[in-house]
């Protein structure tokens, strides 16, 4: 393995370790609960992405066989944090129901979807899905 | 073969008289009998080659490797007792027909008598010593059965537990000293041990021998410490106390002292043990007997005396000794039956036994009255009938005897005991027949059916035969049986009625007066034992036994009451305590395999695992912590696994993980959530040093194992996965191919598991708990949003590419990491976000598969790929593997071994969806589930 | 309160009845060839099988036949996005490392949506929170308006053009 | 490396141990589990510590990890899931039966806190 290869595999991984610290840096370091919900973003994305890369680079260099398993991974990754995202932020509206008035409402006369009151909803969310998209 | 026979006859031939008891009890009676009768008459087939001192024999292999086999043969000695034993047992079977009350199970008497005959025949002719002891414990039990016969009476109930525990007791110390005897003798034939006397007498294991053989003899004898058990066996029929607990049964002890003579007699401690229990039994059985009412326990403590007397004879140990010993036995039987037959008549006739109620029946009942009196001038010593004879010889023994060399030890007790006998056997006689006719019986008696008063008749006439003419009569079965028990020539001797003026005649003349004298002065004399206070044995007996009985409750009440939480203690601490024992006795050093260097990344990971240890001791009781730090714990552990090289293990590891936790959300979901603040007492600092010092042993027992090296046996496995097991991957090449069988039992765990948990959830959803369900709320606030879309959508995108990840590591599992289970999981994962992203119903309608139908599918499938193999005439669950070539694809494995795999997988996500599906549909039946 | 799509008893097309989710099939057979990690024709032919076969079952899950267009413009918006993804991390980056928690001004943003079907609503809820920075918290009950929380922003409505013609105008090329 | 693992071991099964020991069926089920990962750990580690051994055959004379212990720990971490799963159920069928969710703990006299009983 000739030393270009090591040094960009290096690289890579000096970068990956760098966003993740950042990230768990981040967690330590924001004020809010929203605001350190951002931190976890960073550190799956380019953070894993660039040791995936250097992984990658790495079985290329030394066997020679162009392994794909890491675009999945990555490709994974980017399917499932969101949802994760998006579900602590969904459990942050439901508890933290008298939040600051800073959350604006939508429109006159819907409000989002966790903080409908119960009596007013008649019927599931799930079966609006169902209709919009027949 | 005939000789087997004549055993198994009676044995087998029991049932014949309970069928034919349907028909009537002269026909259940005459079937008995002729049992009696065919086996008496094989045996005395034999009695021309036993006069020819040849001895006939026969054996067969029963359980060769204790060698423990079925081998008879009748000498003199077995012939004697054998002829005994069918002789008065034709008798008792014809009395008990007449005796016996019509409502009382007379087939089921009879089916018993023939079992303990059988038992008896066993004993007396069997040639190995085992299994002698097999029929010992027969009789045992057969007596047992027969003093329970009538089960409605308490006392038969308790007589008959107390004689089985005394009697088989004695059988257990019995069977230690055969053993131990068949050790030093070299072998369990009676043939051979009997030459090997010396031998026996030198060993070191002598005394222990003798102890135990002389327990089982003494306890089956009812000799003095053991005797207790028989006045109390009193409850049984009469017929069954005329024939076993007076002529048969209770001299299967002095049969055995018998036949072990030549090898145990002889030495000074047999002398002292042997003879001097004889006279004390025969001296305080005597003495009790003057004193008791009841007609039966007379008789019974009189047997016990006569016992005595046998043993006694037996311990002197000389031959003229034996002699008298066989000839008495002859005698005893004879005139001891007859007298309980002729209680039984009085019982049957005035219906009480008790003494001081009766009197003057000699004119109602002339005949029970002379065949009485015959019989007991017989037990008195009376010059016409046998008696006279046996007791002249007894006495003869005595005087030659000197015991601790005071020359009149011996006899002046046997004379005190003497006097006794007379005087109890002249009460029994005088008060019950003779004196002023009462008249306040309870029945009015007269002479009983010929059935009743016949057989004791009989042996009243062979007594007295044997009396006028004993050498005639007995003199030679009396030759043969006591060859056979000396296993030499016996002395001369020759039995006749007049000796001339033997000192013998003049002590028991004398013995005669001061009987007689004795019962005159009966009411004083009575008065003096009323007020002596004695230890009653049967007392002690309850004593003792009542006192283990309180002691085994209160050790289970003091150790288990009940609390899971003093079990769980109490058994780690016995295990570990347990370790500790083994541990301190084995050296430990330190072993010398070179040890890994620590990984940092693994330091980072063993202080997570220690510090979730700990939060999660500490923190147990708030839901989240407690279920974040076991789940860390796992991760971690799974980490450990990929990095010592275990990845199959990983990958499990890690999907159990997830699902465990879904697991646990879903119970946690309807577990309480507040937490109980446990009083912080001594209890749980005793809980927390139980747990460290278990965890430190653990840890140090793990420490001690890898640090020392070892020959692992893996090398098969890695050196044949590929060649036979066909795959590369050996952790599951092993799993599905080499312990196949292991597998197929662990998916039938789990399937088995998955149904309970269903069965217990439908249990609640269908059973009266489902009322209890619909009122419960969890008493969360439940978001209206009840299901997000974004979870939605991307797992609904994911299904059909984590079912592809799945078939992926399925294919690949023979190979390369991967198998059956964790593709198993993967789609059970998947599948259950169906279930929690859309909801239960919805998803449920859409899985289409029966969950039930895949654990048995599944199952059916793994089972198939075993029985494919024996169909191929291969052992259960062998697989085989080819590789075909095809044309466009290229070289394809294909391997039963992924049936298996196949059905493996069916049924863990059969199990894992049928436990997950179920508990999550649990929730929509409570009362937040109609929200 | 469950969903209560009943496939419709009309009879469905051959292409609806055996090949539901063309683009799963598609999907299914690429992630096949990439696992195994070498395209042979064995590879290939389990490949297309798995593809054709798991669809038809995992269908009943996914009601909605979704139509994918101009598949150029799904190109073009992944490498947008990764993008932004890169910008988007130092920024946070320079800005968790450097500037002091008392100045960072995170706010939440309403953006109004045109874009309906819940696929797509969820494309962009991804995309908007892989870009760090930006966090989608929820939508609107009419799924009309998505609720973004943002870590550090001047004025809304540079985030909501930015994400609507960035990220919507596309996604509207490729998805209804 | 073995150290660390004696210890982890040590600890994992203290803290089950204790948790078996306390009064709610759920802590008995964690501890249960806990127990559980000690145990698989330890079998484990009987086959000897390797790392970064081939557990792939490639020649069948090289050395390996002791793929014995491992097969028994795989089928171990299965089965304890299926108990697992057995007892969580059993708790929660015995909470709804009999409405606390206290194990019958120091016997009816002991101190669990009066109001929670």
């Amino acid at each position: 393995m000739n030393s270009f290869f090591e040094a960009l595999i290096a690289l890579h991984i000096v970068v990956g370790a760098f966003f993740i610290f950042v990230g768990s840096f981040g967690l330590l370091k924001l004020p809010s609960f929203m605001s350190r919900l951002h931190a976890p973003s960073k550190s799956t994305t380019l953070g894993v992405g660039g040791c995936l890369v250097a992984s990658m680079l790495q079985l290329w260099a030394a066997a020679g066989t162009i392994s794909v398993h890491e675009t999945l991974i990555t490709f994974f990754l980017f399917m499932t944090a969101p949802v994760t995202a998006h579900f602590l932020a969904l459990a942050y509206l439901h508890t933290q129901r008298s939040i600051d008035e800073s959350l604006p409402k939508p429109s006159p006369n819907s409000n989002w979807s966790t903080l409908l009151n119960e009596e007013s909803m008649t019927h599931s969310n799930s079966v609006r899905i169902s209709e919009k998209s027949k | 073969m005939s000789i087997a026979l004549i055993v198994l006859l009676p044995l087998l031939g029991a049932v014949f008289p309970a069928l034919m008891m349907r028909l009537g009890k002269n026909e259940s009676a005459i079937a008995a009998s002729s049992v009696t009768i065919l086996s008496l008459v094989l045996l005395l087939t034999n009695i021309f080659a036993i006069s020819q001192s040849t001895v006939p024999q026969a054996s067969w292999p029963w359980v060769p490797q204790i060698d423990l086999n079925a081998s008879f043969f009748v000498d003199g000695l077995g012939l004697l007792f054998a002829v005994m034993i069918l002789g008065i047992g034709l008798l008792v079977t014809v009395y008990a027909r007449f005796y016996l009350s019509p409502q009382e199970a007379l087939g089921r008497f009879f089916a018993y008598l023939l079992l303990f005959q059988g038992a008896m025949l066993g004993v007396v002719l069997s040639n190995n010593i085992l299994l002698l002891i097999v029929f010992w414990e027969l009789t045992s039990l057969s007596s047992f059965l027969l003093i329970g016969f009538k089960s409605d009476s308490q006392e038969g109930r308790q007589g008959a537990r107390m004689a089985l525990a005394v009697t088989a007791g004695g059988g257990l110390a019995l069977l230690a000293g055969m053993l131990l005897l068949g050790q030093v003798a070299g072998s369990f034939e009676l043939t051979e041990i009997l030459k090997e006397g010396e031998k026996i007498r030198s060993s070191p294991y002598y005394l222990s021998i003798l102890a135990l053989v002389l327990i089982g003899c003494f306890t089956k004898s009812a000799q003095f410490p053991f005797h207790f058990w028989l006045p109390h066996a009193m409850a049984a029929p009469t017929p069954v106390s005329a024939y076993l607990h007076s002529a048969t049964m209770v001299k299967a002890g002095i049969f055995l002292m018998l036949r072990l003579w030549p090898v145990l007699a002889g030495t000074q401690t047999w002398f002292y043990v042997v003879a001097g229990t004889g006279v004390i039994t025969m001296l305080i059985a005597a003495v009790i007997a003057l004193f008791r009412d009841d007609l039966k326990s007379i008789l019974a403590y009189s047997t016990i005396s006569h016992l005595g007397i046998m043993t006694m004879l037996v311990g002197f140990g000389s031959e003229m000794a034996v002699v008298a010993c066989v000839f008495h036995v002859i005698n005893h039987a004879i005139f001891k039956a007859a007298l309980f037959m002729n209680a039984g008549i009085v019982d049957h006739e005035t219906g009480t036994r008790d003494i001081s109620r009766l009197g003057g029946l000699a004119s109602l009942m002339p005949i029970s009255a002379i065949t009485a009196t015959l019989a007991a001038a017989s037990m008195v010593g009376v010059p016409p009938m046998n008696g006279f004879l046996s007791k002249e010889m007894m006495l003869e023994e005595v005087t030659h005897a000197t015991a601790i060399g005071v020359a009149w030890l011996l006899p002046g007790l046997v004379m005190l005991a003497s006097v006794f006998s007379v005087a109890y056997s002249l009460r029994f006689l005088l008060y019950t027949y003779f004196g002023p006719v009462r008249n306040d019986y309870p029945a009015k008696p007269h002479d009983p059916s010929r059935g009743l008063w016949l057989p004791p008749a009989c042996l009243v006439v062979l007594a007295i035969l044997i009396g006028l003419f004993p050498e005639a009569w007995a003199g030679s079965i009396t030759r043969l049986a006591s060859d056979a028990a000396l296993q030499s020539k016996s002395p001369k001797f020759h039995l006749s009625l007049w000796h001339g003026w033997t000192p013998a005649l003049m002590m028991s003349i004398f013995a005669f007066g001061c009987g007689a004298t004795a019962l005159s002065l009966y009411v004083p004399v009575r008065s003096i034992w009323n007020k002596a206070l004695l230890p009653d044995a049967k007392g002690l007996y309850d004593l003792s036994l009542n006192a283990c009985v309180r002691l085994a409750r209160i050790t289970t009440d003091r150790s288990f009451n009940g609390s899971l939480h003093r079990m769980l203690f109490l058994f780690v601490l016995a295990a570990s305590a347990l370790g500790g024992v083994v541990f301190a006795r084995s050296s430990y050093e330190r072993g010398e395999r070179e040890l890994l260097p620590i990984n940092t990344s693994m330091f980072v990971g063993w202080v997570l695992v220690i510090v979730a240890c700990f939060v999660l001791a500490w923190k147990h009781q708030s839901r989240l912590i407690a279920l974040l730090t076991v789940n860390i714990v796992g991760l971690i552990s799974s980490i450990a696994f990929i990095y010592l090289s275990a990845p199959d293990l990983a990958l499990t590891q890690i999907a159990v993980e997830v699902v465990t936790l879904i697991l646990m959300l879903l119970a946690l979901h309807f577990l309480p959530k507040e937490a109980i603040n446990e009083v912080i007492s001594w209890r749980q600092y005793r809980d927390i040093v139980l747990s460290v010092a278990v965890g430190a042993s653990v840890g140090f027992l793990c420490w001690a194992m890898m640090t020392h090296d070892f020959q692992s046996i893996s090398s098969y496995y890695i050196q044949h996965s590929k060649p036979l097991g066909g795959g590369a991957n050996v952790v599951n090449v092993i799993l599905v191919d080499f312990r196949g069988f292991d597998t197929f039992g662990e998916i039938t765990v789990i399937g088995i598991a998955a149904m309970a948990i269903y069965a217990m959830l439908d249990g609640m959803l269908t059973g009266p708990l489902s009322a209890t369900l619909l009122k419960w709320t969890s008493g969360l606030r439940f978001s209206p949003n009840r299901h997000p879309m974004m979870m939605v959508v991307v797992t609904r995108v994911m299904l059909p590419l984590a079912i592809l990840v799945a078939c992926y590591i399925f294919l690949r599992g023979h190979n390369l990491p991967g198998g059956g289970f964790i593709a198993a999981l993967v789609v059970s994962i998947a599948l259950i976000m169906q279930y929690m992203a859309s909801g239960f119903a919805w998803a449920d309608e859409r899985v289409h598969f029966d969950y039930h139908a895949l654990i048995g599918g599944g199952g059916l499938i793994a089972a198939i790929t075993g029985i494919g193999s024996i169909v191929l005439g291969k052992p259960f669950l062998t697989s085989g593997f080819k590789y075909v070539d095809f044309p466009f694809i290229g070289k394809v494995e294909l391997a039963s071994v992924s049936a298996f795999d196949l059905g493996v997988f069916l049924t863990v996500v059969g199990g894992v969806m049928l436990a997950l599906a179920n508990l999550s549909n649990l929730g929509r039946m409570t009362g937040d589930g109609k929200q | 309160m469950e969903e209560t799509v009943s496939t419709s008893p009309e009879r469905k097309s051959f292409l609806q009845r055996w090949l539901p989710h063309p683009w799963t099939t598609v999907s299914l057979v690429l992630l096949w060839l990439a696992l195994q990690n070498s395209v042979s024709n064995g590879n290939l032919l389990v490949a297309l099988l798995l593809g054709i076969t798991l669809p038809i079952y995992t269908s009943s899950f996914w009601p909605q036949r979704q139509t994918l267009r101009n598949p150029f413009t799904v190109f073009e918006l992944v490498v947008i996005v990764m993008w932004d993804i890169g910008v988007a991390n130092v920024q946070v980056a320079w800005l968790v490392l450097f500037k002091d928690p008392s100045q960072i001004r995170s706010r939440w943003v309403s953006v109004p949506l045109e874009i309906v079907s819940s696929e797509a609503l969820t494309a962009l809820a991804a995309i908007v929170s892989l870009t760090p920075g930006t966090i989608s918290s929820d939508f609107s009950d009419d799924n009309r308006f998505l609720l973004v929380h943002c870590l550090d922003l001047e004025d809304a409505d540079s985030l909501i053009d930015s994400v609507k013609n960035r990220y919507e105008k596309r996604l509207k090329r490729i998805l209804i | 490396m073995e150290l660390l693992v004696a210890t982890a071991v040590a600890a994992m099964t203290a803290a089950g141990i204790y948790l078996l020991l306390r009064a709610q069926t759920f802590s008995i089920v964690l501890g249960l589990t806990m127990v559980t990962y000690a145990v698989n750990l330890f079998i484990f580690a009987s086959g000897r510590l390797t790392v970064n051994q081939p557990d792939i055959i490639v020649n069948p004379t090289g050395t390996y990890a002791d793929p014995l212990p491992q097969a028994l720990v795989l089928t171990a971490i299965v089965i304890s899931f299926a108990m697992t799963a057995l007892i969580l159920v059993m708790s929660v069928r015995s909470y709804f039966e009999s409405g606390s969710d206290l194990v019958d703990l120091f016997g009816p006299e002991e101190t669990v806190s009066k109001d929670r009983r």
